[in-house]
């Protein structure tokens, strides 16, 4: 009960923050304000029960979206120019539709309810099964990668193919623009002056990449997995990018490096599925890769796991130093 | 309680509408973008509020305890935080472009220059 | 005792809250985000104990590592404004 | 025995909510940027040490006070960094702290 109140103050506080990003003329104020609007996204989904997702908020959330949105406005600009558009009628319409959608809650199953219509088909199944089949704690990892394995594999090719998008959209040379830019090891780049947080991030660095490790590998018993993992595992080195300059980490992790890791793990991923067809069962089956069925599904488990968290760090460390290495031209 | 309990969806059609304000009435393309990933947080707040059931705990099994939420809508939201950032960095390297291109990311300053 | 801390953070966050709205300055909103990230590690911590689940440590984990990378990446944005636009006052709005 | 642990940790937890609560009200009501910055800077790591060293009894010896000392390891080392970063970035930016007195509830901006 006083939990519920507990979530409701923290949907109140993210409906004022949302307001306030909508509202704030300045763009730069509004990246820091997604930033707060994240942090209660994701303490309302650990209020809901929802521990992964809330981990991969937070890996989103905390690091990666900020150094994006920041990247994109250092070659954007940071002032909004004029107001609203055709305010009023945008008003209207919202107000209009926000009525119908609330009204239309009225109808929907008491919040928690365990008879709702959500919790009465494949939801149940799942909880039911996943010891019997897959035998993991984490039920959520167990859905992820064996029952709805196939989703998951959509999932990465969009973040694959979103990634592959971002390189051809802004490796593309304009006219009168330097065909190579070479990336020189300029000793103003990063932050070496600021020698606080260059100290105490080069301390945390391997810190990260160590917990990025721990969530890609004990997915399967706690709160982590892929998704999680590939995001923490890109703040760090996105971390190292930030506090020794662009130069360095590209000679650490060069770009040649991360094309290959977003479309080798894809691969992996892929390739999981075609072992277990030639193995003489379905794809992405996973019961065929070992003698014993449920050894086969950990270790089917384990490897699209780390087939979705090598794709994930690729995608968006290419992402991140697509839009550094734009703003060097 | 009833009560308590719809206010999580009252929040889900706020949120969602702030998003869609921004979308449509903001000429700032970068906002427009904030406000789409405001919209794709409410609705992933909605799956999750459906999720949740009644003294229930985290789909992770442990000992002694018998009743979980869905685990379900967790795992298509997990995977679509992901896919939002990647999207939303797409979406950011058009408005990239564009201002290389139009030299604004104004709505309005580009239809203008559209029309020239 | 837990939900005596809970509120208590939960108040806070609201007061960061206010400050991360009203400004001025952008330094100030910074400090707000920060703050709020602090208070969100606490309150994460507390929670799980709440609900006797004190495997979910983790979540906290991440945000006590990584929730300092926006702060060193706004700064590298700042920095990199100052060397290329002395000119422009970075007053908050 | 496990009285004077759980009222240990009782005295902590409220203190720790104390020390926070002040922080928030500090960084809402100081009159400038870098009073803002010490007040909600200092009571954020007392904070955040005493509430997590009142969890920390209450767990006993198990895994999940070995992940709540690194929490707070990783606290005490971030916190400050980020103050310290975020102080340099505003004199860089040119924002100067004002000498002198200042009137309660002031705002000198």
């Amino acid at each position: 009960m006083i939990i519920i109140l507990f979530g409701i103050f923290l949907l109140a506080l993210l409906v004022i923050t949302a307001l306030a990003i909508v509202r704030s003329d300045n763009l730069f104020a509004a990246v820091i304000l997604t930033g707060i609007f994240s942090l209660l996204m994701a303490a309302n989904f650990f209020l809901l029960d929802a521990a992964d997702v809330a981990l991969t908020e937070a890996a989103i959330g905390a690091g990666i979206s900020t150094v994006l949105f920041l990247g994109a406005l250092a070659l954007t600009g940071e002032h909004e120019r004029g107001g609203s558009q055709n305010r009023l009628v945008a008003l209207g319409v919202v107000t209009v539709t926000t009525l119908i959608v609330i009204y239309a809650t009225f109808d929907k199953p008491r919040f928690g309810d365990p008879d709702a219509p959500v919790h009465q088909h494949v939801g149940s199944w799942y909880l039911e099964k996943t010891p019997e089949l897959v035998d993991i704690p984490n039920a959520v990892t167990a859905v992820l990668g064996s029952f709805r394995g196939y989703d998951t594999l959509g999932e990465v090719f969009v973040v694959l193919t979103a990634g592959i998008g971002v390189l051809f959209l802004l490796s593309a040379r304009t006219a009168g623009r330097p065909e190579e830019f070479p990336v020189a090891d300029d000793p103003d780049q990063g932050l070496r002056h600021y020698l606080v947080p260059r100290v105490v991030g080069r301390m945390l660095i391997p810190f990260i990449f160590l917990f990025g490790l721990y969530v890609q590998f004990h997915g399967d018993y706690g709160p982590g997995g892929g998704f999680q993992a590939g995001a923490i595992v890109a703040a760090s080195v996105i971390l190292y990018a930030l506090l020794e300059g662009e130069a360095r980490a590209l000679r650490a992790l060069p770009m040649r490096v991360l094309k290959w890791l977003v479309a080798g793990g894809a691969l992996l991923y892929g390739g999981v599925g075609v072992a277990s067809m030639l193995l003489g069962s379905n794809f992405l089956d996973y019961s065929v890769l070992a003698s014993d069925p449920i050894t086969g599904q950990h270790i089917g488990i384990i490897l699209i796991e780390l087939g979705v968290g090598i794709t994930v760090t690729g995608v968006l460390l290419c992402v991140f130093h697509a839009f550094a290495a734009r703003g060097r031209v | 309680m009833e009560l308590l309990g719809l206010v999580y969806y009252w929040v889900f059609a706020i949120l969602l509408m702030i998003g869609f304000y921004a979308v449509i009435a903001k000429p700032n393309l970068i906002k427009k973008l904030i406000g789409l990933s405001i919209f794709q947080a409410a609705v992933f707040l909605l799956y999750i509020t459906m999720g949740k059931v009644d003294g229930g705990t985290a789909p992770i099994f442990q000992d002694g305890v018998s009743l979980y939420s869905n685990p379900l809508p967790q795992v298509l939201i997990l995977t679509a935080i992901v896919v939002g950032i990647s999207t939303t960095a797409l979406g950011l390297g058009i408005v990239v472009r564009i201002k290389e291109e139009y030299g604004s990311i104004e709505e309005h300053e580009i239809q203008e220059r559209d029309r020239q | 005792m837990y939900y005596a801390v809970t509120i208590a953070t939960l108040i806070t966050m609201a007061l960061a809250l206010v400050r991360a709205l009203l400004g001025p300055t952008i330094y100030d909103r910074l400090l707000a985000a920060n703050m709020f990230g602090t208070k969100t590690v606490l309150l994460l911590s507390v929670v799980a104990f709440l609900y006797g689940r004190p495997d979910f440590l983790d979540l906290a984990l991440v945000y006590a590592l990584i929730n300092f990378i926006g702060v060193i990446a706004v700064l590298e944005f700042i920095r990199e404004r100052v060397d290329s636009d002395a000119a422009e006052k970075s007053a908050g709005e | 025995m496990t009285m004077a642990i759980d009222i240990l940790s009782w005295i902590l937890l409220t203190a720790g909510g104390m020390f926070v609560f002040i922080g928030g009200l500090g960084a809402l009501r100081m009159p400038n940027l870098y009073t803002r910055m010490h007040a909600a800077s200092l009571t954020d790591t007392m904070g955040a040490v005493l509430v997590l060293g009142g969890i920390m009894l209450q767990a006993g010896a198990t895994l999940a006070t070995i992940k709540l000392a690194a929490i707070l390891l990783f606290l005490l080392l971030t916190s400050p960094t980020a103050s310290n970063a975020l102080a340099s970035a505003a004199i860089l930016s040119g924002l100067q702290p004002k000498e002198g007195p200042v009137k309660p509830g002031g705002r000198t901006e």
